[in-house]
């Protein structure tokens, strides 16, 4: 039986707390020596004179929590990790908020701060998330990853 | 008939007006037949790039067969 | 007139809690895109069946925050960042506690990761700190970075 | 005479039991001079990896002078 795949999606912003709480949930391991961690904040960017005041997140969720735990088994192939965590945040996010969150935890440095890159590429790569970026006042146009 | 239910996301369901649907297909549909039937249904699509995911693998040929979950994907934006 | 450079290092292990500082202090600058963390967390190596409880940081405080400030300026001229944050620890810090803190910031992410991965590897290569390696019962070893 | 100050650490500080001292070199002294002068009063030294850095820049060599802020670094540990 196959089983079910990690939710890697929340609602709303990511608060920035969180973090204190993953580092502090990972002190006891202590064959822990690094951690590396991305964050996605949402940017105002300006587009044609308009500015992004919100990007509204929203995922094919099913594929993307099976095609994030193929991502997740892949960097576990290949990096020595002690543990990883990622979370993607769905609805609508104003700028200067946080939509993405990867944790990774290894023995050593270059292996964590490899991992996290993977994670980081191969999820704006394959993951099916998609993203409305509205504009101050109104209009709205749809986010592609570069 | 090959019988399948569709998902649409983002720009796709924004243009198609609704988020699933099901679409009855030939049989011997493949993934270029669900191409033709979405252009047909929703000719304002043609000019937009999508992916195809038969039972949320994305696939960009093969056969479509009764009961696939078939998702039509634009640009993804995540991170 | 040289401006004094900036003092990199804090007494005692870095809070969990810092990191959700940095990150919410940064929400406002809405021209970010990408924040990249690396956090370094003291291990519990076992050498020659002894097992490291602390390691007990110095510096050669004066040489430090130079070469760091000279590191930073490689850094602003190299990645395009928006900021970037740099912690040590001195004095002694038990296993499982973070010793050393690198924050950056930035439109793009592959900038900020990048920008990370140099600070880390520099600092480690060119900033005099030093570690005595404390064994739980008694016994010490010098700390020589990989 | 040239009047040095001498900075010890980590393992370097602990084998000669201080941490700083004035040392006078001769005339002309230079990075070796400052090398032969430690190996001569910390003869345990001698099987250590440390650099010397002056007035706080690495020097593998070099002149030394009147004043100058010498300092033996054993192995960097950071991070």
């Amino acid at each position: 039986m196959k089983k079910k795949p990690k939710n890697i999606f929340v609602e709303g912003a990511i608060p920035p707390e969180k973090l204190a709480t993953s580092v502090a949930n990972h002190q006891d391991r202590t064959n822990i020596g690094a951690h590396s961690i991305f964050l996605g904040q949402v940017r105002a960017d300006e587009i044609d004179g308009k500015v992004v005041e919100a990007i509204e997140f929203s995922a094919y969720e099913e594929m993307a929590n099976e095609t994030y735990a193929a991502i997740r088994e892949e960097v576990f192939e290949k990096f020595d990790l002690t543990c990883a965590h990622v979370y993607h945040s769905l609805g609508t996010i104003p700028v200067g908020q946080l939509c993405f969150y990867v944790f990774t935890s290894s023995q050593r440095r270059k292996q964590a701060m490899a991992a996290t890159e993977y994670f980081v590429e191969e999820i704006k790569k394959r993951v099916p998330i998609f993203g409305k970026e509205l504009f101050e006042g109104e209009g709205h146009q749809w986010k592609v990853n570069s | 008939m090959v019988r399948i239910t569709m998902y649409y996301f983002g720009l796709i369901a924004e243009k198609a007006g609704v988020a699933t649907e099901q679409l009855e297909l030939l049989q011997g549909a493949d993934v270029e037949s669900v191409h033709q039937a979405l252009q047909e249904r929703y000719p304002s699509l043609q000019s937009d790039s999508y992916q195809v995911s038969v039972n949320r693998k994305i696939c960009t040929n093969g056969p479509v067969s009764e009961g696939d979950e078939v998702a039509i994907l634009p640009p993804f934006a995540g991170g």
